[in-house]
């Protein structure tokens, strides 16, 4: 519990002692990275009180059930990323280190407006990274988007704040609960707020100048890590803050539209980066539905199926594409990145065998609760979800026009480095592991295994722990 | 078109939010915000941990925070965490800005400046720098800390550069300090958690409310934020200052 | 009322962020807009009769004013410079690689 | 030996096939004809452990009759399929992820039929649909894969959405307590019924979700037609039969609107499955690639299998599944004689193709025998399933679809003549001159499968006594067979009887030929061409537009498949709105944006 | 299956194509009547027969052969299950769906030694009786679902006995009044009689399937046609004119019958093959089933009648 706090110290301090050295900064990122995932091991549940003051007075880390799987998965995802993609580091070690402490924080933080800075920290970072694809244009459009939706958000905190007095989040969701005062407006704001760096249809104009020519490490930057977290903070906001019924009928709506209009854009896209890129949005999408319908648990998992399968495809899909854009003599000389890239997209669409099948059969129990709609919905999106991916998997393995059978394979000039083909490989394993074994995931979260009992009782003490 | 459009947008918003925040019953009027129902009050009173003691200047001794001016208490004490954010946002766009203009150093032609300018500038430079480092120190007792002071000093050397062109680019410890304070920050909140067993733990020695030297590590925090925040501003200015590196 | 002040700048500023075609324009738009942001934070914690929250010799804290809206408006302040620095220095970017501050002949490349 | 080692066998065999093949191609080939032969072999031995449940990680297995006859059809195609896998073993891109690919599509479909509870039903169902989604690229067209995964996924969601309905509905996943105990009213169980029943409309490729079946067995590698049509096609009957019989339809839907005793919902399936008949005898009368032919006689069949299955009655039900059997072995023996001359010549195109029978006898034979079958023409065993559907349909008085059925058999000599008149017989192309006969390794499964159609068809007690152990599982009155003869209520058919006749007259025709005086043999070029000289034999071949006046009564068809184009298209222009409304660089465009929603709902709020 | 059956079995077969040879040869006197003319000897036929048998001719290759050995045995096979007045070759064997479908194995055969000649012009004629054969099988099937959905049972032989109980008016033709016409209008597409005939009819593309036929394979056609005439006539009879209780009665009946069909075929002008596709499928398909709705739903002619 004491080293909670060091996950984010500690990036920070590496960050700030790169300025000392000039060349061989891609070691402290190393450094840095390899400590949090050993702190990993050592982390358990609790919250840390910074500074040494009590809850509603200090600013406090809380690492409850929730936040725990969130702090795992992040810093994982990181690990891999940085270890595929370390080729196309370059000069952004240290923004790397201060992303890697801002996503941190944004994960752990009790405090709303230390939410605010953490948000700020992971997206100027982000900002930065998306200077190396040389599209301008889309990161001042990023900018200039996410700076609004961020003040937005500080917006609805100060009323908040105005309103309760107190910026901690727990002390916050009890006092609103107590009290009936209107808190429609600020509630309107955080969610707006949240959802532009969330990537929810409206107030997602800046996705596609950002991620359409992102190379490998900024794309699993910003598809994988970056969104998790976001998603962990949406989950969190949707389900304990927001409890003003028109807000959530909002954000059911935006769910919905972004889940439905993210896969069909995604259908109709032709580069493989558009697909993801949409394909990203429409499960944000799915995920604020889940959400906000308060099935947590499905939610998670598929945060952690979209994680990990965007890493593996953004990485293959960069990889591949280095010389020309169609990359279809890739997979035929590549087989393991192929197997991997295949492997991610079942487990996105939902196949059986795949950590995703674990999630859509969650998802869907939940759902049925509610009413038969919501699951018909998720059910034909995934139809659609399911055609664009495997068109993308079936034009990458199969070379040959289409009234011919060819038989001989081009051969392929890209050569993905050692740790690219080891990562993609062990995360292609895991969403394999889970599928085949559920309850791997199902205990580390307090639900029984799906199949014995109606599931009944989701990760429960999100609202007590935090 | 499009202007119209958008001003019946914002009119309708205007109007909206305009009535929903004087007739809520969330915000309370202007003016009316009762510090005692809001978590300030213990900010205020410096209570949090638990003992509550009537703070008169210049007598009570080793309060929780013990600096005079609250504002500083909650920005370097209670919540320092904020502030500990807060440097690395500056750090990270200062890192930025540098990033995108690459490793250049031809500096933008600019024509020499007036006489006015260049003497003026010789007079004020001492008294910005006194005043900017006074009121870093002064941080806990007087309106003004660290970022304050910070931005002083850099709009000092921003008047140098402006009157004498070569000053900037003799300028190369700016990157060095930045480092050095940033590191010196997290190093306290790290003392701090090894001695008092939390991260950015005030020592409890705070000294009497109104001195110099009071308020534990909170001034020390100040100065290296000064520090960090001056050159940053200075770097970044410098940077804007440098052409481009035809990339 | 300041505070309806603060959010009527907040409207202005995104006005000018929806109508204007020039980038550096719209960084300026922006500020406005935290301008405002700051301003109607600010508002927040002002009491009629409360005092700047600095104990000197004569002052006690009884009457302070709210001191932690204006913590969080320093951070906010200094936030916002950082996006400006980022956001002019992309701009630059921008001007020298199309050649133009307008969006619309920038949005066709 | 039990449930599991079957699967285990194949599972492992996929696995193992991989692996060999990376070594070389021919053992990768041969594991796969080891694997299929082995695990049909293993099915008789677990025959008598029916009821006995298995469990293995989260999934649970349990034999039934009605799994174990649908394992022993898809066994007995793949098995018999795989042989050639020998001869097409470097005509492939993959040749191992192929090998692998074929065996695990077997093991899904036989967990499938094994699967006692929903979760496991599923998995192996998307296991099979998968894997053969990245067998058919293998083939000629991409199109056509996409086109089948897309179409069996709107079924097997639709599924999916059933099965979760169900377990929220009866909160167990046990396929036989959960179909039994849901208790809704009318028209909600319609629903359920039909979203339950789809993925298996979608498989047998019943009338509006057959366009990818002529798409996919067309342009298939030639290997896996056999199976596509033969095997995988039969494992949407399964499921038809899930959601009649086990799922109590009747009952359920028995106070509703009833027409001649059939209950509404399932009368217009039978209807769906009465117009994919007589669509698919009129698309494939015209069609001129031999393999889709076929592909669109599958789509004719599979409407006799889903009307057989759906009536659920002694004889129909019988019928349905023996012509399940019938059809799988006709059509897959068919497939292969058309591979064995695409081996040879290239092409399946019937309008190049002609003369075969003069190099390739052999397959000629076989050919006949399994049109002969798949026409419903007496000494096979299409005829006994055919003969057993119409007297059900004759007894329950369903005149239209008793209509479909038979423009159907009639269609059918139309179109399987068609490829037997201008690819086996005709004129002999010059260029086709030097064609030798079929492989050993292609003739043998090609001879065990005719000489399989020929006895059951002559002696159908063989498989019948399957069938009956079927009906009594489901509960069905069982077919009644007195010593070998079908003894219906309202017919009799002795099959033997039958063919021993035929024989005889065979035999007194032989007689009168024998006495008559010899004839002397002609060179296949010296024909009755009204005294005119012929330059150009091989011009002389009538193939192209076979039937071309009957082709003409409907030249201008509507096709399902623009349907789902301009379905596609329609999806597609919404994600194009959805690019150019939000996604432009501007940022004035999503700030708007965010304005618009803060404003409606602060309105909203205000209200 | 003793070999008494087989015995009577040959007998029928010989009885049978002496008794509808000798029938043509009349049925040819009678058209010549028609045309003012006196036509052939009645045993003509026979003279014919026994001529194209003994000439030698030439062969195409064992599909030639075994194609018209295939055709001519599967007839005699329809041949011996049809029921004539409660004689019976083999017991149980005159399932309905049995005779028609064992035909379909004759009309296969002759297809596959036409086309196996190698002679594009029979492919042709095969493609057209083919096709023909759609139009003109589906109504009359419609119209045999409804008399066994009506009757109960499927053998011709037990629909013959039902229908003689009340005299004339037991028949069919008076019970199913609509359906009877669609009988033999089928009747005559199945005798390729001439509004039906475009596939063998002599003017068309030089005689259709038959054009490679001479000598014995002629000869065995000629028997294999008349036998089939045979079947489809007595098949009508069974089916819409009670069949008779004994031979003399079924051979009257036969000989009005088929006379009928020569008469009308004398006097009508030939089909297309895709205009007799569009016939068949106007008035009769629709009448056979209107046929069926009032039987299965009214019962009337089956149930209820007299």
């Amino acid at each position: 519990m004491k080293y909670s706090v060091i996950l984010i110290a500690l990036p920070l301090l590496l960050a700030f002692l790169s300025m000392f050295i000039k060349k061989g900064k891609e070691n402290l990122l190393y450094l840095g990275m390899l400590i949090n995932v050993m702190l990993l091991f050592v982390l358990e549940q609790g919250t840390y009180l910074i500074g040494g003051f009590e809850r509603p007075f200090g600013i406090t880390l809380v690492i409850d059930q929730y936040s725990y799987i969130a702090v795992l998965l992040v810093n994982l995802l990181f690990f891999f990323s940085i270890i595929s993609n370390y080729k196309q580091i370059g000069k952004h070690s240290t923004v790397l280190l201060t992303l890697l402490a801002g996503v941190n924080g944004l994960v752990m933080t009790g405090d709303l407006f230390n939410l605010f800075v953490f948000l700020e920290i992971t997206t100027i970072s982000a900002y930065i990274l998306t200077t190396s694809n040389k599209n301008y244009v889309g990161t001042f459009n990023y900018i200039i988007v996410s700076a609004v939706g961020s003040s937005l958000y500080l917006l609805g905190v100060i009323m908040l704040y105005a309103g309760y007095g107190t910026l901690d989040f727990r002390t916050m969701t009890e006092a609103i609960s107590e009290s009936n005062m209107s808190v429609m407006l600020p509630m309107l704001f955080i969610f707006a707020g949240l959802s532009v760096e969330a990537k929810l249809l409206p107030f997602n104009g800046w996705v596609k100048g950002v991620f359409s020519k992102a190379n490998g490490l900024v794309g699993t930057m910003l598809a994988s890590i970056i969104a998790t977290a976001m998603l962990f903070v949406m989950g969190r906001m949707l389900n304990v803050l927001i409890t003003d019924s028109l807000i959530m009928d909002l954000a059911l709506t935006i769910g919905i539209i972004t889940l439905v209009l993210g896969e069909l854009s995604a259908y109709n896209s032709k580069s493989i980066k558009d697909v993801l890129l949409y394909s990203s949005i429409g499960q944000s999408g799915l995920v604020t539905i889940l959400m906000i319908s308060g099935l947590i648990f499905p939610a998670i998992i598929v945060i952690i199926n979209n994680g990990i399968a965007k890493l593996i495809m953004f990485t293959i899909a960069d990889e591949a594409t280095k010389e020309k854009d169609d990359f279809k003599g890739f997979f035929s000389n590549h087989q393991l990145m192929g197997i991997a890239f295949t492997v991610a997209s079942f487990s996105l669409i939902g196949l059986p065998l795949f950590m995703g099948f674990y999630a859509k059969l969650n998802s869907l129990i939940g759902l049925f609760e509610m009413n038969l709609l919501l699951p018909a919905l998720l059910l034909l999106v995934t139809i659609v979800e399911g055609a664009y991916l495997i068109r993308l998997n079936i034009k990458l393995w199969y070379l040959g026009e289409e009234g011919t059978a060819t038989t001989e394979i081009e051969k392929a000039s890209q050569k993905p480095s050692l740790s690219m083909i080891v990562a993609t490989l062990v995360l292609a394993a895991s969403l394999i592991a889970v599928g085949l074994m559920p309850e791997v995931l199902g205990d580390s979260i307090t639900d029984k295994s799906l199949l014995n009992e109606k599931q009944i009782e989701y990760m429960t003490d999100l609202k007590g722990g935090m | 078109m499009k202007k119209v459009l958008a001003l019946l947008l914002l009119a309708t918003l205007a109007f909206m939010t305009i009535t929903l925040v004087v007739d809520n019953n969330l915000l309370p009027d202007f003016g009316e915000t009762k510090v005692e129902n809001s978590v300030s009050d213990t900010y205020i009173k410096q209570n949090a941990m638990g003992e509550n003691q009537d703070i008169k200047f210049g007598e009570t001794k080793n309060l929780e925070i013990g600096s005079a001016n609250a504002i500083t208490g909650i920005v370097a004490g209670y919540r320092s965490f904020d502030t500990l954010g807060e440097v690395t946002v500056l750090f990270i766009s200062a890192l930025g800005v540098s990033l995108m203009i690459g490793t250049t150093d031809s500096w933008m032609k600019r024509s020499q400046s007036g006489f006015i300018l260049r003497v003026g500038s010789k007079a004020i430079l001492p008294i910005l720098m006194i005043v900017g480092v006074y009121i870093i120190t002064h941080g806990h007792l007087s309106p003004g800390g660290g970022f304050q002071g910070g931005a002083m000093i850099a709009s000092a050397m921003l008047l140098l550069s402006l009157s004498d062109h070569e000053f900037m680019p003799k300028i190369k410890a700016f990157k060095m300090l930045e480092g050095l304070s940033g590191t010196i920050y997290i190093l306290i909140g790290l003392v701090g958690m090894i001695l008092m067993g939390h991260f950015l733990q005030n020592i409890d020695q705070t000294g009497t409310i109104g001195e110099l030297f009071s308020a534990g590590l909170i001034p020390v925090v100040y100065l290296f934020i000064g520090l960090k925040v001056g050159s940053e501003l200075t770097g970044i200015i410098s940077d804007f200052m440098k052409k481009e590196a035809n990339i | 009322m300041i505070n309806l002040a603060a959010i009527v700048l907040m409207l202005l500023g995104l006005y000018a962020l929806l109508t204007t075609k020039h980038i550096i324009k719209m960084v300026v738009g922006l500020n406005v807009f935290e301008v405002g942001l700051n301003l109607f934070v600010i508002t927040i914690g002002f009491n009629k009769d409360g005092i700047a929250p600095i104990l000197t010799g004569s002052n006690s804290i009884k009457d302070f004013v709210d001191p932690l809206p204006q913590a969080i408006v320093l951070t906010a302040i200094v936030i916002g410079f950082g996006i400006t620095a980022v956001a002019l220095m992309v701009a630059r970017k921008i001007h020298e690689q199309y050649g133009t501050y307008d969006i619309n002949e920038i949005g066709g490349k | 030996m039990n449930l599991l080692s079957i699967l285990a066998v194949l599972i492992v065999g996929g696995l193992a096939a991989y692996l060999l093949s990376k070594a070389n191609k021919l053992l990768g080939a041969i594991t796969t004809i080891l694997t299929t032969v082995l695990s049909f072999v293993m099915l008789f031995g677990i025959k008598d452990q029916i009821g006995s449940t298995e469990t293995f990680l989260y999934f649970n297995f349990q034999l039934t009759e009605i799994g174990w006859y649908f394992a022993f059809v898809l066994s007995l195609t793949y098995g018999m399929s795989a042989f050639y896998n020998v001869c097409y073993k470097d005509k492939f891109m993959y040749p191992n992820s192929y090998a692998m690919l074929y065996i695990l599509s077997l093991g899904g479909s036989l967990g499938l039929f094994f699967a006692k509870d929903f979760i496991t039903f599923f998995v192996f169902w998307e296991l099979v649909v998968w894997t053969s989604a990245f067998i058919i690229p293998l083939g000629k067209s991409r199109r056509a894969s996409f086109i089948y995964y897309v179409v069996s996924s709107i079924g097997s969601m639709a599924t999916l959405f059933a099965i979760m309905w169900i377990y929220k509905l009866t909160g167990t996943m046990m396929i036989k307590e959960a179909l039994m105990s849901v208790d809704l009213n009318f028209w909600p169980s319609v629903i359920l019924f039909m979203t339950f029943i789809l993925s298996g409309l979608t498989k047998i490729g019943i009338f509006p979700f057959h366009v990818w079946l002529p798409l996919a067995h067309g342009s298939a590698p030639h290997t896996f037609s056999p199976i596509l049509s033969g095997g995988l096609v039969k494992l949407g009957a399964y499921v038809a039969y899930l959601s009649v019989a086990v799922f109590p339809s009747y009952e359920i839907f028995g106070e509703g609107w009833m027409y001649r005793g059939i209950p509404l919902p399932i009368y217009f399936l039978m209807v769906l499955g009465a117009i994919s008949i007589i669509i698919g005898t009129v698309m494939a009368i015209k069609q001129d690639d031999a393999k889709k032919l076929l592909a669109f006689s599958s789509v004719a069949n599979g409407g006799y299998i889903l009307i057989g299955i759906l009536m659920m009655d002694e004889i129909t039900f019988a019928g349905g599944l023996l012509h399940l059997f019938a059809h799988a072995v006709a059509s897959a023996t068919a497939f292969l004689t058309i591979t064995a001359v695409a081996y040879r010549t290239g092409t399946t195109k019937i309008s190049e193709l002609g003369g075969m029978i003069h190099r390739m006898p052999i397959t000629y034979t076989v050919y006949l025998i399994s049109i002969i079958s798949m026409a419903g023409i007496p000494p096979m065993a299409g005829f006994v399933s055919k003969w057993l559907i119409l007297q059900g349909l004759a007894s329950k008085g369903l005149i239209i679809i008793a209509f479909a059925a038979f423009f159907g058999s009639i269609g059918s000599f139309m179109y399987v003549f068609r490829p037997l008149a201008a690819v086996f017989l005709g004129q002999l192309a010059p260029k086709h001159e030097n064609l030798k006969e079929a492989p050993i390794m292609m003739l043998i499964p090609m001879i065990l499968m005719t000489i399989i159609t020929l006895t059951v068809g002559v002696v159908p007690k063989l498989v019948l006594n399957f069938i009956v152990d079927v009906q009594a599982e489901a509960g069905i009155k069982v077919v009644s067979m007195t010593g070998g003869a079908l003894d219906v209520f309202n017919g009799y058919l002795d099959a033997t009887r039958v063919f021993v006749i035929f024989g005889f007259g065979f035999l007194i025709a032989l007689v009168l030929f024998l006495l008559m005086p010899k004839t002397r043999s002609v060179s296949l070029m010296d024909t009755y061409t009204s005294a005119e000289f012929i330059y150009t034999p091989e011009l002389l071949h009538y193939a192209h537009d076979f039937y071309a006046p009957f082709e003409r009564l409907y030249k201008n068809h509507p096709s399902t498949l623009k349907l789902y184009e301009r379905a596609s298209l329609k999806l597609k222009e919404i994600g194009l709105f959805v690019d150019y409304a939000f996604m432009n660089q501007r940022p004035a465009t999503s700030i708007m944006w965010i304005l618009i929603i803060v404003t409606i709902v602060t309105i909203g709020g205000a209200f | 299956m003793t070999f008494q059956n087989f015995l009577n079995a040959f007998l029928f077969v010989l009885a049978a194509f002496a008794f509808q040879t000798s029938i043509t040869g009349i049925n040819r006197k009678v058209m010549a009547r028609l045309q003012k003319r006196r036509g052939p000897r009645w045993y003509q036929q026979f003279l014919d027969i026994f001529k194209a048998l003994s000439k030698s001719s030439i062969s195409h290759g064992w599909v030639y052969d075994f194609g018209v050995i295939m055709a001519l045995g599967g007839i005699m096979a329809t041949v011996i299950f049809i029921p004539v007045a409660d004689f019976r070759a083999f017991p149980n064997t005159d399932n309905i769906f049995i005779i028609s479908y064992v035909l379909a194995v004759g009309m296969l055969g002759m297809a596959m030694s036409a086309s196996g000649s190698g002679n594009p012009w029979a492919s042709i004629g095969v493609g057209r009786a083919l096709t023909n054969m759609l139009a003109y099988e589906v109504p009359f099937m419609v119209v045999v679902v409804t008399m066994i959905f009506g009757f109960k049972t499927a053998s011709v032989g037990e629909i013959a006995g039902i229908q003689q109980g009340l005299g004339i008016f037991g028949w069919n033709l008076f019970r199913m009044p609509l359906g009877a016409i669609v009988g033999f209008i089928s009747l005559q597409g199945m005798l390729g009689k001439k509004p039906f005939d475009s596939f063998i009819a002599p003017a068309e593309i030089a005689s259709g399937p038959m054009v490679e036929y001479g000598g014995k394979h002629l000869g065995m056609l000629f028997i294999l046609h008349d036998l089939s005439t045979f079947i489809e006539v007595s098949l009508i009879v069974n089916l819409f004119l009670g069949g008779g209780a004994t031979f003399l009665e079924f051979g009257i009946k036969y000989f009005v019958v088929y006379t009928l069909a020569n008469l009308v075929s004398g006097i009508s002008p030939r089909f297309k093959i895709d205009q007799a596709v569009v016939f068949y499928y106007k008035f009769p398909l629709l009448a056979s089933i209107v046929q069926g709705f009032i039987v299965i739903f009214t019962g009337w002619g089956v149930t209820k009648w007299l």
